[in-house]
C-alpha cells in the first residue's frame, strides 16, 4: 500500500453492542478490508459533539464512519438525537467546504459483514478520490 | 516442542495403538479424504481456466451438481475460492489464489 | 526501562504498560509483533511494553500483573483478540493484583487486524491501535460500581392474575410488597370465567387459592378500590401516592350487586365476580409508599362490540363470549339439560363468530370516534371459543353449534386437541375472509329461529351458505385498560396496539423504559392465564434481581460525571438527557453563592452521553468513556510519529 | 343460498359415516386422491358437513368413482378417513335405491 | 362411466344365486388345482378367493365394456349386457381365453409349490374356496356382502377351518377385518407370504415392487414381500411411491369406469418405468392391469419360485 | 472410578436461550449456578438462527450478549459437551452425574486459534451449515460458539497428526477420555428445548430425499450471514431461486404423520423467512401454503399483514404431497380453495418445509420427571404456576415444555427461575427453622 493511501486514514465509531461485534465477526470471517481503517469502540455515538468530527477532519482523517445499531440503539431516543446532529454537522462541513460524504451514518449489527466491508469499501473509494480534506475546495 | 524424548516415544507407540484400533474409521476416513482430494483437483483445474459457473464445472468434471456446490461453499469457507460476478440464474466462481489451490489438493 | 526525556513529557502521568500478544501466531503471522513493541516503546507514557505468546495465558497474566505489583505501571493496554472474549480476563487479573480494574485499555489487533488485513499495513496499524489505547489509557482513572440504596418493598399495580402472582412471589422472596387494585375484587376478569381452556382448570378453585396466598402472606398489603394518584423516584427509591376510596356512583354495581346476593363475606369468592378481601370503603384516604420496584400488572378488558357490528346491541339474541360464559356456568348450575338456556330461552342452535375487536384491518373495518381500531389478534379467543362449544356440546347436545372463523389460531400446548374435540363434538365450522364478514340479521321469517348467519364460506367453494340459530355469540378480544393515568404519571410507553411497550420483546421482555418499573401480563399484551402468570413470574424475578442484594443496587460505573469546575450551569445537558429525571437543575452553593448547577441521578443514567456533545464546556462526560479519551486516541491514530 | 341442515351428516352415522366433522377442510385428500377430479372427495365430505345432501344423491355417480385406494386415509391429518366416508356414502346411495 | 347402480345389482344378483360375481359356477371358474396333489386335511387352509381364477374372466369383460364406455349406448348396451345370467348360462365361460386361466392358475400353483418348500402345514377344498364378495362391500351394497360373507363364513366356521393362508389383497382384507366386523366370525389369516421360511437365490437380480393399495396402507404387509426379497438376494429398487405411499393400478373403478382405470394406471405405469426394473406384483388385479399396459410385470410368486 | 464433586445452588439442563434467562436470572440474585449442555456450544438453536420475528432483529445479536453475561457471570459455571446421565434426589438435594464427552482438545489450552481447522485435511458435512457446506475433521463448532474451543470428530479423523502439529498450545489429546462428573445442586431447571420433526416420517414430503426441499432450519442457515453460500441458493446446483415456498404444518397438527398439535412458531417464522427472502431475492415469487396462519402472539398479526402487503402469496390449501420437477425444480400438489379452486400443481425452485418442534430430550431413565402425551414434559400447575413438574425441586422453561416462540421462552425462563429461586428461599428457611 502506497504512502498516500495510508495517510487517509478512516475513522470507524462503532457500537459496542451492534456494529464493534459486528466488525469482529469480519475478523471471524477472514474477509478483508484496507487497512487506513481505525476502529473505535463507543457507547453511542450520540456522545461526540459536532465540533469533534470537524476536528477529526482538522486532524487529517479522512473520513468518518458512524456505525450504529441504528434504530434499535439500546438508547432509546439516542439514534434520533444522534441523527439530528450528524445534518448539523453537514452544515457544518458544508461550509468549511468539506464534501459531505466523508461522514457517514450506518446501522451495522452484530454479523452484518459484508454491510460493514460495503461501507469500508465505499468510504475508501470516496476518501481516495477526493483526497485530503479541505482540498475539495480547491479542486472545486 | 520441547518434550522430546522417552515422552515422545511413548506417543508414538500410543499413537500406534490408537491407530490400529480405529483401523476401519480411519482407512473409511482416508479414502474420503483421497476422494475429496480428487474431486478439489478437478474442480480448481477448471477454476484455474477461469471464473466458472457449477453447471459448467459439474459438466466438464464429471462431478454432480450439488457436490460441485458443496466442494466450492467449502473452498470458500476456507479462502480457496471466491464468488465471482452473477451470470444468469448462476454465479461465477475463481480460485482465489495460485497457492492455495496447491494446498488444497 | 523509564526512558528519561519522555519522562519529563508525562510526569507524573500515568504510567502504561503494553502488552502485546502473539497469540500463537493468529497475530504474529500478520503482525510483526517485534515491530510493534519497538515503536510501542516510543509512545507517549508508555513505560514498560512486553509480549507472549499467549498474554492470556498465566504466564502472560503474570507478567502484568507483576509490573503492577511492584508499581512499575498504573495502567495496562493488552494488544490482542477482540475485547469481548478477554477484557475480562485482564481486568480480573488487575484486580487480583490491587490494581483498579477500570485503568485497562484493550487493542484488537486480530479480528481487526492480522484476521483482515496482511503484509505491512497490519503492523503500521496494529501499532497506531496499540497508540490510541494508551493515548486512552492515560486519561482513565479508576472507577467504582455505583451503589444505590434500595428499599427491598415492591408495589404490584393491579390485583387479576398477574398482580396476584407476582406479589405472591415476591413475598416468597422475602420482599416487602403493596398491592394496589383499582376495583374492589381480586381476581380480575379471569373470576369473570368458568373453566378454562384447555386444562379445565376451574376459576373458582383457583382465584380464591391464589387470593387466599395472597392475603394470608404477611408481607403483602393489599389495598382494594384503590387507585394511584402521586409517582416519583427512581428504582430503589420510588415514592407512590394512592388513594383508597368508596366506588364511584354506579361503578361495578353489578359486581357488588352479585355480591350482596351471594351473601358471600370478605375473602369469599363469588362466581364471576372474584374475591373481596376486604369491606368497601366509607372514606376516601390516601397512603404513600416509599418502594424499590413497582409491577404493573393493570390487566384488560374484553372489547366491547360496536352498535350494530353483527347485530350487536340491536338484536338481542347477539351476546359476547363473556356473556356466554357466564351462561354456560349458570346452565351448569342449574343443572344442564338437552338444550342450553338463555333467560329461560332454549338454544337449540347457535353460531359463534371469531375476530370481533381483533385483527381489524384498516380500510376494512371502520373506525370509529374514539375506538381506534385493533389490529392485532387477541391470542385466546380461538380457544375459549372453542372450548365453550365443547362445553355446551358436551353438557347440552341439543344444542348445535356453528363457527364461523378467519383463521383458527388454537397454537398452546393442548389447544389443537381443543379444536379437533370441537369437530368430534360436531362443531361445524365456516371460513371468512375479512373482507366478507358473516351478516347477521334478526327476524329471520322462516321458521322460528330468530336470526340467521349468512356467510360467504371459504369451505364451500366460495357458496353463500346460511346458518339459523337461536343465539350468536361474538369472540370479542381484549383490549387494554385505560391507564392513561399511570402512562401520564409514571412515564410509560405505550405501543401503537395502546398495551404498555417493553424495552425489547427478548432481551427485556418484562422490563418498562423506566428502570425498576416491570409489566406483567395482559397490560402488555393479550395473553391466557397460564401465559399471564410465566410473564407475572418473569417480571417478580427481575425485580427479585434489583433487590437481591439488600439494601442497595450495584450500578455500572459509567454514568455521567460533572466537573463542576468547568461547569457553567447552561442546563444544556439537562435538555439533552434522553432519559427523564436522570440530570436535574439544583441549587447548590458554589464558592458561598447559591447558583443552579446539574445534579446526576445514578440510578436513572444509562451512560449514553448525549449530555457530553452539548455541554459548551465539555465539563459533563461519562466516565471511562470521555471526550478527551477519544481526542486522544485520534490524535493518537494520525500521530506523524508513528508513521511508519 | 344455501341451507345448513346438520342433521343429515347424522342420519349417515347409520351408514358407518361418522367422522365427517372430523375433516378440518384442508385439502390433501382431494390434492392426493388419483382422480384429481376437482375438490374430490373433500367436496364430497364438505356437502355432508352442512347437509347438502341432495347434491350427493344428484351427483351420486362421484361416488363410484373412487378406487377405495386409501391415499386419502392414510394422508389425512385429522384422521377423518375420507375413503371410508365415501364408502359409506355408497351403502348409503344404495340403501336409498333399494328404499325407492 | 357406467350406471354403478345397474351394474351393483347385477353382480348382487350373480354373488347371491351363484356366490360368484360373474354368476359363473365356482367349479366352472376354480379348475387350477385339478392335477395338483393338494391335501384336504391339515392345520391351514390354503384360501384363494376366486381372486386369481376370475381375472380371466374380468380381463375379457372389461374389453367389452371399454368399448362402450361414455357412448350414447352405454346405459343400453352396459355391462349388464355382458355380463346376464344369459351369458353365465351360455357362452361366459368360454369367452376367458385358455392361455390365460393357465397363466393365473399357475401362480396359484407356484405358491402352492413355495407353501410346500416352507414347510407349511396346509390344505386345500376347492368347494370351501368361495369369492369373498369384496366387490359389493366396495361398490356399497353392504347388505349384499353382509348376506355373502355370513354364508361363507358360515360355511368356513362349520366345516371347522379356523386358520387360512390367503394369496390376495382383497380377500386377505376381505377375510382378516370385515368379516370379523360383519359376521363376528374371526379367522387367523395370513398372506402365503408371510408363511414363507425359506432363503432362495436370486442374487444379482433387481426388480421393482408395487405394493398393491391393500398390502401398503390397509393392512400395512408391504415390508413383508420386501424382505422376502432382501433374504433372497434379490435388490428392490424402489418405485417413488411405495408401501403407505403407494399409487393405485386403477383396478377397483374397472366395472364402473374402464377409462378411468386406464388414465390411473397409465400415471402408475409411467411411476413404476422410472426405475427402470422388471416389475413384481401381488394382486391379481395390480398384475391383471399392468400386463395390459405392456408392463414387463410377474407375480411375485412366480419371481419367488424361480429363485426357490 | 471416583468421581469430582460440585456443589450448586442450582442446576440449569440446556444452554439454549431459556437456559441462559434462568440461569442469569438465578444468578442475578447471587445463587449459584451450573449449566450442563449437551452440545459443544452454548446458545441452542437460537443462536444458530438468522433474524428473529417480529422485530427482524439478528438472532446473534440477542442471544450473544445472554451467551456471553452467562460464560462471565460470576455466579454461573457452564459445562458443555456433556450428557445428563441421572439426575437423582429430592427436596433440595439433587444429584446430578454428568458425562463429559472428549473433544480429544483441552478446553483450558485451546485458545480457539482454528489452526487446526485450517490445517485438517479431511472435510466433513457440516450439521451446522444443514450438511450444505464443509467443516474439518477438528473444528470450532460454528464461529460466535462459545466457548471458542475446538474438538475433534474421531469418525473422520485420520490420525495423520497434522492438527497436534500445528496447535500453538498443544492443546490436541488423541487420548482424551470422558470425563463423569456429579453435580451437587438444591433445584433444576430443565431447558433442554427441541428438535425438528424429523423429515424421515414424511413420506408425502419425500422422506428428505427430493432434491431442493429444504428445512425451515436449513433455511436458516441459508439466510443468517455465516451461512454455507453467504446467500440463498438452491443447494442441487447453486442456482438463485426464482420462486420459493413454504409448506405450513408439515409436522405438525397432522395425525398421520403422529403429531396433532400445533408447534406455534412454524407460521411465524415462515412469514419471518419470506420476508428476509423478498430482501434477499427481491425478483422471486414468494409463496406459504398454510392452512390457518397463526399469527397470535404481539406485534404478530401485524407482521403478517405487513407480509401480505409485500406480495407474499399466501395460499390455503395443506399440500398433499411433493415430488420432484423438471431440472432440479420441485412440484408440489395441493388443492386450491375457493371459488376458482381445484386440485393444482405448482413447480418452485426451492421449497421449505416449515417443520414442527418435538422435544429434544425425554427424561424416562434419567429422571422422574413426567412427559405429557405430546412427548414434551409435563406441568402440573400449567395455568397457576405454568413452570412446575412433577419432580420435587425441578422447573422446565421453553420448549421442552411444548413448541413455544423465543419472547414465550424467555419469559418462561423468568417465571422458572423464579419459581426455582422461591424454593430455595423456602430451603432457606426451613433450615434456618430447624436450626
Amino acid at each position: 500500500m502506497s504512502g498516500r493511501e495510508n495517510e487517509a486514514k478512516i475513522l470507524i465509531l462503532a457500537t459496542e453492542d451492534c456494529a464493534y461485534p459486528g466488525a469482529n465477526a469480519v475478523g471471524q470471517a477472514h474477509m478483508s478490508y484496507p487497512e487506513n481503517t481505525y476502529i473505535l469502540r463507543v457507547r453511542a455515538p450520540v456522545m461526540f459533539p459536532e465540533r469533534f468530527y470537524l476536528d477529526c477532519f482538522e486532524k487529517g482523517i479522512y473520513g468518518i464512519i458512524i456505525a450504529s445499531c441504528g434504530v434499535e440503539c439500546p438508547y432509546e431516543g439516542a439514534y434520533e438525537a444522534l441523527a439530528s446532529r450528524i445534518d448539523k454537522v453537514y452544515g457544518m462541513m458544508k461550509e468549511r467546504g468539506l464534501d459531505t460524504r466523508r461522514l457517514r451514518l450506518t446501522g451495522i449489527c452484530t454479523v452484518c459483514t459484508r454491510a460493514f466491508v460495503k461501507e469500508v469499501n465505499q468510504m475508501n473509494e470516496l476518501v481516495t478520490e477526493l483526497g485530503p480534506p479541505g482540498t475539495e475546495k480547491k479542486a472545486a | 516442542m520441547n518434550g522430546m524424548g522417552s515422552g515422545k516415544e511413548g506417543l508414538k507407540e500410543a499413537m500406534k495403538r490408537l491407530r490400529k484400533e480405529r483401523k476401519e474409521m480411519i482407512a473409511a476416513a482416508a479414502a474420503k479424504v483421497k476422494a475429496q482430494n480428487k474431486a478439489v483437483r478437478a474442480i480448481m483445474e477448471q477454476l484455474r481456466e477461469g471464473p466458472r459457473t457449477v453447471p459448467e464445472i459439474a459438466d466438464a468434471s464429471g462431478i454432480p451438481t450439488d457436490q460441485v456446490l458443496w466442494y466450492l461453499a467449502s473452498l470458500k469457507k476456507y479462502g480457496k475460492v471466491l464468488e465471482g460476478e452473477k451470470d444468469g440464474s448462476y454465479f461465477r466462481y475463481q480460485a482465489a489464489g495460485a497457492e492455495e489451490e496447491q494446498a488444497a489438493g | 526501562m523509564v526512558d528519561e526525556k519522555r519522562d519529563q513529557v508525562t510526569a507524573p502521568g500515568p504510567k502504561v504498560g503494553v502488552y502485546v500478544c502473539h497469540c500463537g501466531g493468529n497475530i504474529s503471522d500478520h503482525v510483526d509483533v517485534e515491530k510493534v513493541c519497538e515503536d510501542a516503546k516510543g509512545i507517549p507514557g508508555v513505560v514498560t511494553v512486553k509480549n507472549n505468546m499467549f498474554m492470556c495465558s498465566d504466564p502472560g497474566q503474570q507478567l502484568i500483573m507483576e509490573d503492577l505489583k511492584n508499581g512499575t505501571i498504573d495502567r495496562v493496554v493488552v494488544a490482542s483478540c477482540a475485547p469481548s472474549l478477554h477484557e475480562s480476563t485482564f481486568r480480573s487479573a488487575i484486580s487480583r493484583a490491587g490494581g483498579n480494574p477500570y485503568t485497562y485499555e484493550h487493542a484488537n489487533i486480530r479480528e481487526q487486524v492480522s484476521w483482515v488485513h496482511h503484509g505491512e499495513g497490519a503492523t503500521e496499524k496494529a501499532t497506531r491501535l496499540v497508540a490510541a489505547a494508551v493515548g486512552k489509557a492515560r486519561e482513565l482513572h479508576p472507577l467504582e460500581p455505583f451503589r444505590v440504596d434500595a428499599k427491598r418493598h415492591a408495589t404490584v399495580i393491579g390485583g387479576g392474575v398477574a398482580g396476584l402472582r407476582a406479589a405472591k412471589d415476591l413475598a416468597d422472596r422475602g420482599i416487602q410488597v403493596v398491592l394496589i387494585e383499582k376495583s374492589p375484587f381480586l381476581g380480575g376478569w379471569t373470576a369473570h370465567w368458568d373453566r378454562l381452556s384447555p386444562t379445565e382448570d376451574d376459576v373458582s378453585e383457583l382465584i380464591p387459592e391464589l387470593c387466599r396466598q395472597v392475603l394470608d402472606d404477611p408481607a403483602v398489603e393489599v389495598h382494594t378500590c384503590s387507585q394511584v394518584i402521586s409517582f416519583e423516584g427512581f428504582i430503589g427509591n420510588f415514592r407512590l401516592g394512592f388513594r383508597k376510596e368508596p366506588p364511584a356512583e354506579g361503578a361495578y354495581a353489578e359486581e357488588i350487586e352479585r355480591m350482596k346476593q351471594s351473601g358471600a363475606d370478605t375473602g369469599d369468592f363469588i362466581p364471576h365476580v372474584g374475591v373481596c378481601p376486604e369491606p368497601l370503603p366509607e372514606a376516601s384516604e390516601e397512603q404513600t409508599v416509599e418502594t424499590g420496584v413497582v409491577v404493573l400488572a393493570t390487566g384488560f378488558r374484553p372489547y366491547t362490540p360496536r352498535k350494530g357490528e353483527y347485530g350487536y346491541g340491536e338484536i338481542k339474541e347477539v351476546i359476547t363470549l363473556p356473556d356466554l360464559i357466564r351462561i354456560i356456568a349458570e346452565n351448569r348450575r342449574a343443572g344442564g339439560g338437552q338444550l342450553l338456556q338463555v333467560n329461560g330461552r332454549k338454544i337449540r342452535a347457535m353460531a359463534m363468530i371469531h375476530c370481533v375487536g381483533s385483527r381489524q384491518i384498516p380500510g376494512i373495518h371502520e373506525e370509529t370516534e374514539g375506538r381506534p381500531l385493533n389490529q392485532y389478534c387477541s391470542r385466546v379467543c380461538c380457544g375459549a371459543t372453542l372450548h365453550a362449544a365443547n362445553l355446551i356440546r358436551e353438557t347440552h347436545p341439543g344444542t348445535r353449534i356453528f363457527d364461523f372463523y378467519r383463521d383458527i389460531r388454537t397454537y398452546g400446548r393442548g389447544q389443537e386437541e381443543v379444536y379437533e374435540k370441537a369437530s368430534d363434538n360436531k362443531v361445524l365450522f365456516f371460513r371468512f375472509e375479512a373482507q366478507d364478514p358473516p351478516e347477521v340479521s334478526g327476524n329471520a321469517g322462516e321458521g322460528d329461529f330468530p336470526v340467521s348467519v349468512k356467510v360467504k364460506d371459504t369451505l364451500t367453494f366460495g357458496e353463500e351458505i346460511e346458518t339459523k340459530v337461536d343465539l350468536v355469540v361474538l369472540a370479542v378480544g381484549m383490549e387494554p385498560n385505560d391507564v392513561s393515568d399511570l402512562v401520564e404519571m409514571m412515564k410509560l410507553p405505550v405501543g401503537a396496539d395502546r398495551f404498555l411497550l417493553e424495552v425489547h420483546p427478548k432481551l427485556r421482555p418484562v422490563e418498562l423504559s423506566v428502570s425498576g418499573v416491570l409489566v406483567a401480563g395482559t397490560s402488555q399484551a393479550p395473553f391466557d392465564v397460564g401465559e399471564t402468570c410465566a410473564a407475572a413470574s418473569a417480571a417478580a424475578v427481575k425485580a427479585s434481581a434489583v433487590l437481591a442484594r439488600g439494601g442497595f443496587v450495584e450500578l455500572d460505573p459509567f454514568i455521567a460525571e460533572i466537573d463542576m469546575g468547568k461547569c457553567k450551569g447552561t442546563g444544556a445537558c439537562v435538555e439533552a438527557c434522553i432519559v427523564d429525571g436522570a440530570l436535574r437543575m439544583v441549587e447548590m452553593d458554589l464558592d458561598g453563592e447559591k447558583v443552579l448547577r446539574p445534579e446526576v441521578v445514578p440510578a436513572l443514567c444509562q451512560g449514553c452521553g448525549a449530555c457530553t456533545a452539548v455541554c459548551p464546556e465539555n465539563a459533563i462526560n461519562v466516565s471511562g468513556w470521555t471526550l478527551k479519551q477519544y481526542e486522544k486516541m485520534v490524535e493518537m491514530i494520525v500521530s506523524e510519529k508513528l508513521a511508519a | 343460498m344455501t341451507q345448513v341442515n346438520p342433521e343429515f351428516a347424522e342420519k349417515l352415522e347409520d351408514f358407518g359415516v361418522d367422522t365427517t366433522t372430523d375433516c378440518f377442510n384442508c385439502g390433501t385428500c382431494a390434492a392426493i386422491c388419483p382422480l384429481i377430479y376437482e375438490h374430490f372427495p373433500r367436496k364430497i365430505i364438505r356437502y355432508v358437513q352442512i347437509g347438502a345432501k341432495d347434491r350427493i344423491l344428484d351427483n351420486y355417480e362421484d361416488l363410484w368413482k373412487c378406487l377405495h385406494c386409501g391415499l386419502c386415509i392414510q394422508t389425512c391429518p385429522r384422521e377423518a378417513d375420507p375413503g371410508d366416508i365415501i364408502m359409506g356414502l355408497r351403502r348409503f346411495v344404495v340403501d336409498q335405491w333399494r328404499r325407492s | 362411466m357406467y350406471n354403478p347402480r345397474y351394474i351393483i345389482d347385477v353382480l348382487a344378483d350373480n354373488i347371491r344365486k351363484t356366490r360368484n360375481p360373474f354368476g359363473a359356477g365356482n367349479g366352472t371358474v376354480n379348475k387350477w388345482w385339478k392335477g395338483v396333489n393338494l391335501r384336504t386335511e391339515g392345520d391351514a387352509m390354503l384360501y384363494t378367493g376366486l381372486m386369481y381364477q376370475l381375472m380371466p374372466y374380468i380381463k375379457k369383460t372389461t374389453k367389452q365394456i371399454e368399448k362402450f364406455e361414455d357412448t350414447t349406448l352405454a346405459d343400453y348396451v352396459g355391462l349388464q349386457k355382458y355380463v346376464p345370467k344369459v351369458m353365465v348360462k351360455s357362452a361366459f365361460v368360454f369367452m376367458a381365453s385358455r392361455k390365460d386361466k393357465e397363466y393365473f392358475g399357475g401362480i396359484l400353483r407356484n405358491i402352492v409349490k413355495l407353501l410346500e418348500r416352507s414347510g407349511v402345514d396346509f390344505f386345500y377344498r376347492p368347494k370351501l374356496d368361495y369369492y369373498s364378495g369384496i366387490l359389493l362391500y366396495d361398490l356399497g351394497d353392504l347388505q349384499g356382502f353382509i348376506e355373502h360373507a355370513k354364508f361363507v363364513a358360515g360355511k368356513l366356521k362349520e366345516k371347522g377351518i379356523r386358520k387360512v393362508i390367503t394369496v390376495d389383497p382383497h380377500t386377505t382384507y376381505a377375510l382378516k377385518v370385515l368379516y370379523p366386523k360383519y359376521t363376528g366370525i374371526n379367522f387367523e389369516v395370513k398372506t402365503y407370504f408371510e408363511r414363507l421360511n425359506f432363503k432362495g437365490n436370486g442374487y444379482g437380480k433387481q426388480v421393482t415392487l408395487h405394493d398393491p393399495c391393500f398390502y401398503g396402507r390397509y393392512l400395512e404387509l408391504s415390508d413383508v414381500p420386501a424382505r422376502i426379497l432382501d433374504e433372497f438376494g434379490i435388490e428392490n429398487v424402489k418405485v417413488r411411491n411405495s408401501g403407505k405411499f403407494t399409487g393405485c393400478c386403477g383396478g377397483p373403478a374397472e366395472s364402473i369406469s374402464p377409462a378411468l382405470t386406464k388414465e390411473i394406471l397409465s400415471r402408475r405405469y409411467a411411476d413404476l418405468k422410472e426405475t427402470g426394473k422388471p416389475i413384481v406384483a401381488m394382486c391379481p388385479i395390480c398384475l391383471g392391469n399392468l400386463i395390459k399396459a405392456g408392463a414387463d410385470v410377474q407375480d411375485l410368486s412366480a419371481l419367488l419360485a424361480d429363485c426357490a | 472410578m471416583s468421581t469430582e464433586t460440585m456443589k450448586f445452588d442450582a442446576l440449569i439442563l440446556g444452554g439454549g436461550i431459556a437456559g441462559l434467562q434462568a440461569a442469569l436470572d438465578l444468578a442475578d440474585q447471587d445463587f449459584k449456578v451450573a449449566i450442563v449442555e449437551k452440545d459443544a456450544s452454548i446458545g441452542g438453536k437460537m443462536i444458530r438462527l438468522s433474524k428473529v420475528f417480529p422485530t427482524l432483529d439478528c438472532a446473534s445479536c440477542i442471544t450473544t450478549p445472554k451467551m456471553a453475561a452467562a460464560a462471565h457471570h460470576e455466579n454461573v459455571k457452564i459445562f458443555t459437551y456433556c450428557d445428563l446421565e441421572s439426575l437423582e434426589g429430592t427436596g433440595g438435594k439433587l444429584t446430578a452425574s454428568v458425562r463429559q464427552k472428549p473433544r480429544f482438545v483441552d478446553e483450558d489450552k485451546c485458545i480457539g486459534c482454528r489452526q487446526c481447522e485450517y490445517n485438517c485435511p479431511v472435510m466433513v458435512s457440516d450439521p451446522e451449515q444443514g450438511g450444505f457446506s464443509a467443516r474439518k475433521a477438528i473444528y470450532i463448532p460454528f464461529s460466535n460458539a462459545i466457548p471458542q474451543t475446538a474438538l475433534m470428530d474421531v469418525e473422520n479423523c485420520t490420525l495423520c497428526g497434522k492438527c497436534s502439529k500445528v496447535c500453538p498450545t498443544e492443546a490436541v489429546d488423541y487420548f482424551q477420555e470422558p470425563r463423569i462428573f456429579t453435580i451437587e445442586a438444591k433445584t433444576a431447571v430443565m431447558t433442554t428445548g427441541f428438535e425438528l420433526t424429523p423429515l424421515e416420517n414424511k413420506v408425502q414430503y419425500g422422506e428428505g430425499k427430493i432434491p431442493n426441499v429444504i428445512t425451515s432450519l436449513e433455511m436458516e442457515r441459508l439466510l443468517a450471514p455465516h451461512g454455507p453460500y453467504n446467500r440463498v441458493l438452491r443447494p442441487s446446483d447453486g442456482m438463485e431461486p426464482d420462486s420459493v415456498a413454504f409448506i405450513q404444518c408439515a409436522g405438525s397438527r397432522d395425525k398421520s404423520m403422529g403429531i396433532s398439535y400445533c408447534s406455534r412458531v412454524c407460521c411465524m417464522y415462515a412469514i419471518k423467512q419470506a420476508m428476509l427472502l423478498s430482501g434477499a431475492l427481491p425478483l422471486a415469487d414468494i409463496a406459504i401454503y398454510y392452512m390457518d396462519i397463526r399469527a397470535f402472539g404481539k406485534g404478530y398479526e401485524q407482521f403478517f399483514q405487513n407480509a401480505m402487503a409485500m406480495g407474499i402469496a399466501f395460499i390455503k390449501g395443506k399440500v398433499a404431497r411433493i415430488d420432484a420437477g423438471e431440472g432440479g425444480a420441485v412440484r408440489l400438489h395441493y388443492e386450491a380453495q375457493g371459488e376458482d379452486g381445484g386440485v393444482r400443481t405448482a413447480d418452485h425452485d426451492l421449497v421449505v418445509l416449515s417443520l414442527g418442534m418435538v422435544p429434544a430430550w425425554n427424561p424416562a431413565g434419567t429422571c422422574t420427571v413426567s412427559t405429557g402425551d405430546d412427548a414434551f414434559i409435563k406441568t402440573i400447575r400449567p395455568k397457576v404456576a405454568p413452570t412446575l413438574t412433577d419432580m420435587e425441586g425441578v422447573f422446565v422453561a421453553g420448549a421442552a415444555a411444548g413448541p413455544k416462540d423465543i419472547v414465550d421462552t424467555i419469559v418462561e425462563a423468568g417465571a422458572a427461575a423464579m419459581e426455582a429461586s422461591k424454593y430455595l428461599a423456602s430451603l432457606a428457611r426451613t433450615v434456618k427453622a430447624a436450626a
